[in-house]
């Protein structure tokens, strides 16, 4: 599997894993080791003093580059002040972008969306934005832009897959950017299929870490991502409505 | 004494107060990594937490890494 | 991945691989070992004395176990007559049946499949049927002593992939022999899909063999089905038409 | 002479001829393997090839293992 | 729209009616009227002393051709004996053919059903056969000389609709019967898909009798049916990846 | 079937008839009049001093509402300077907003789209707007004031139908002004299903204008929309995954 | 009395019962409309159940139409 | 003479001329329903074409109502 390239920076794994609903650290650990993934997203909260255990030393532990989110925010206004505290907390100018349009679907919001991406990449930062899957807004953020289009399958956590194949096609035929299938993965079909559209890569974390065995399904992923990129350059078969024999039609033995 | 508003409480630091003391007050890491803190919603880089004095009424957040998607 | 278990007999691989289609023994030999394979078929024809190279040395030297298939044949007596050829020619009494009702869809018919069945069993074969997806055909097989059940997901050669995961579904859960999906695969996601729905393996050929790059195909259905394996394993999350937020909800910072 | 449908084709064989002697007419490999024979579609299994005589008139099914689905 | 033919007999309405499930003979016989179906489909069960009214005289009032059916059997001799005593009790040679196979699924039973059918023809019978989506299964039950095919979407009273479009498209292409998309259908939309596809009519009873409004969903099965056959007729448009306009692309103004 | 309430202005007809496509006056006004529809959309565009007969009268003639469109409109700033000549041409303060964001999917542009809405609707303009299926610029629109929202099934004359039902439930879920599916509709069943969705009503062109006989498919589609517009009230039973007997299981004969 | 499986349970006839009177037994209408009578499997057409008798140790089954899918 | 863009094209006027001359000129009904007229973007209400003087290098556009979607 060739590396993948986001802003100039080249990553062995084709998978990147959100850190949210692990039950324990060592559940994490184990999942993050057995994904392979190389890019781990991390949120920014209040500072809890009763939390024990580094998560910042566990992705290091795993050789993950880590990406702050600007998960909870509901305008640009809020997502922009969340990067920045993000760049100061973690010294990096990447950002994983989501400003929510809607508490209970969790989906984005576009205008404000595309407002934090054109200040973030004005102030600097190596955008990521978490979008919907409209061509239009994909296109959008493409041009003001980021380093990347992550549009989502389904709602976050919903585990509903790629609701809409059709638009992630466009999608993926028009960027000029990568384009991470974020949000919505539920099992590693789901992955293997956002890979054989055209993906360069997948992002999920709660089809990890809420599967009764993340650490399995963790694995399954990887190899789902691994076998969907290969099965997009091996070259599908096209599909024929009627059947055509896999066994030779000639030579057949008259026995009867 | 002067109070402030610490990751939305209302807290009291001594006079002459400083951006480190609100951030140890809410018990982050001493080194401060994965930790940013803001004033009123502006960053204090870390550099400058020991030499920004509060003042009082202001709302200060110190914020951590946390699990995330 | 716990082994594959099919009339007593062991294999660690659940990707089982028909070799029909490949345009070279090279392409067959380097699919073969791409996808893991410990079981292949092969087809009986004429003796044809142009033909060149023995797929049965390059079988051998993969390490395959196989199988031979009944191909061509449309009713229970050619199929128990070339089934008996085939024991003799390759001395095993493992045979996949295949009884082709309909030369267009190449779909099965289910009569003279079931009486084909019930004669080669009774003479001693281990029979792996190639059946529609009608879950009370596949009990019938079973009855009828079959080591297997092998339900097409949709027409041979079509890569229509899963065409009714519904009878799929309906036949794991009351299947208590293995279940191997068979035909109609036509990419990864698709194997993935089928083990995920609880088959214990999956047999393919055209889909690898007519890839524009076979190999790289082989490769990809190796790990789409470990994939679907680890999946079904791991525990999936549930399927929820609302979002459910991955990075927690408390502690968000009010910087506006 | 006689005569034998073999694979589907009338084919001449000296009088006195084996199921063997069809089975080389065809051109399958010495040793046999994965090779099958059948007369009038009944199996003959390889240790009788030699001892099994044609009469004519029959069918002769000459069969090996190629690729297949 | 034009008269459905079946064995030389013309019907008006191409929407059949199930009369099982009703909550009561009011509410058939609203439904059946609502529904304008022409033929209707009905039991046989010993006599219940206690029963009350008259579905034959509420059919009749409501002009219905009636078909008896031998929901029931599991075998073709119980199914054989039903038909018999129903021409008996119901004057007619028509038969509604039902063998289960599984009384979980409800699915029919592939090898019983052909046997019984071929029985029946022997025997004079007018033989509808509810048959699962197999197109050989349904040619062998065209060969058999059954006067329609009668092919589910899904497994009876599951309201899953048409599980398998595609099987359900090869039988309408090889038949040279109509073809009736009998049992799953579960809303409108379903009996006009079932249409569009080709069928020649549709059959369906718990859709109808066990909606919350048994009458007003009878309307809408009439209304779907009829739009599905106009549809089917009218030519669709194809389907495209991207868009097509319908307003002029000439004559824009400039105006900014 | 109750009536359609837009901005108090109520309709008999729950569908919308687009005129763009037809071959020919004739064809619209055969067309136009089998749909049943009372309301019609209009384009603007350069006088063409060579076209014959007049689009006004024909649909007076059919007693149609007219609302004009921003058709071919790219930025907010057009369509506003669309809208406002269509008023003073039409003397209606309706119009059916469309702000396209890219020419090969005719998807609208959201952020433009919005802008567009919230002028209009300043401008005392009943606006509504043609939108993607995003449940979050839907609710943007309704919070901006318009008297209706419009989702599209698929992009415009693609003749898709519903690429994400699942989007279209959590539109009409929230929404508390009507929602009318605009765009994708193919076939009846497409048009069935939106209704079922709970859609108020379906907009469509070139289902109806090029389909191989437009009146005929105006009919289909008429009886379409009444279907699922009953089905949807009549209450449909639940999906089941096993069978669901229709005729009793008591009583059944032992006749063997 | 004899006695046969009528409809599934064991019901009492007077002696020279005919399946006319097994009908009547169960209640069937007179008239017979839309109702069959089996005896030991083999349908009797209507016309006969009165020159029909029982024996006794018979399965009869009368049956009638009802709703059904 | 006066010279205005026409929908899209240079259109020779007299001198004097109105919305109401362009209006014409283009060959819009004389009425002038389902017609609507622009000066560089600005409706011109029907009411004013005729006292809406032309002064050349604008922009009109005269648009009426056609098939649409």
């Amino acid at each position: 599997m060739s590396a993948l390239e986001i802003a100039g920076r080249s990553f062995e794994s084709r998978l990147i894993i959100g850190t949210g609903g692990f039950r324990s650290l060592d559940a994490m650990r184990a999942a993050v080791q057995a994904s392979g993934a190389d890019v781990a997203t991390v949120a920014l909260r209040r500072v809890d003093p009763t939390a024990r255990g580094s998560i910042l030393e566990l992705l290091d532990d795993c050789g993950c580059f880590v990406v702050p989110n600007t998960a909870g925010c509901f305008t640009a206004r809020d997502a922009v002040a969340t990067a920045r505290l993000a760049r100061e907390a973690l010294e990096t100018d990447w950002v994983k972008l989501e400003v929510i349009g809607d508490d209970k679907t969790l989906l984005p919001d576009p205008g404000e969306l595309l407002d934090a991406a054109e200040q973030l990449v004005g102030d600097g930062f190596t955008v990521l934005p978490y979008t919907n899957d409209d061509p239009v807004l994909a296109r959008r953020l493409e041009d003001a832009g980021c380093a990347a289009v992550m549009p989502l399958g389904s709602p976050i956590g919903s585990g509903m897959g790629i609701a809409n194949p059709y638009n992630l096609r466009l999608i993926v035929e028009a960027a000029r950017v990568p384009v991470i299938l974020d949000a919505g993965i539920g099992t590693a079909s789901d992955a293997a299929l956002a890979m054989e559209a055209g993906c360069d890569a997948v992002l999920l974390a709660s089809a990890v870490s809420r599967a009764e065995d993340p650490a399995v399904m963790a694995t399954a992923m990887r190899k789902a991502v691994e076998a969907g990129y290969a099965a997009r350059r091996a070259g599908r078969i096209p599909r024929r409505l009627y059947g055509e024999p896999s066994s030779p039609v000639e030579g057949v033995a008259e026995l009867t | 004494m002067l109070t402030v508003m610490l990751n939305g409480d209302a807290h009291q630091l001594p006079d002459g107060a400083t951006v480190l003391d609100a951030v140890r007050a809410v018990g982050a890491s001493a080194d401060g990594r994965g930790v940013a803190a803001a004033v009123d919603g502006e960053v204090v880089p870390r550099g400058q937490w020991e030499s920004r004095p509060l003042s009082g009424d202001e709302r200060v957040e110190v914020l951590q890494a946390v699990q995330g998607g």
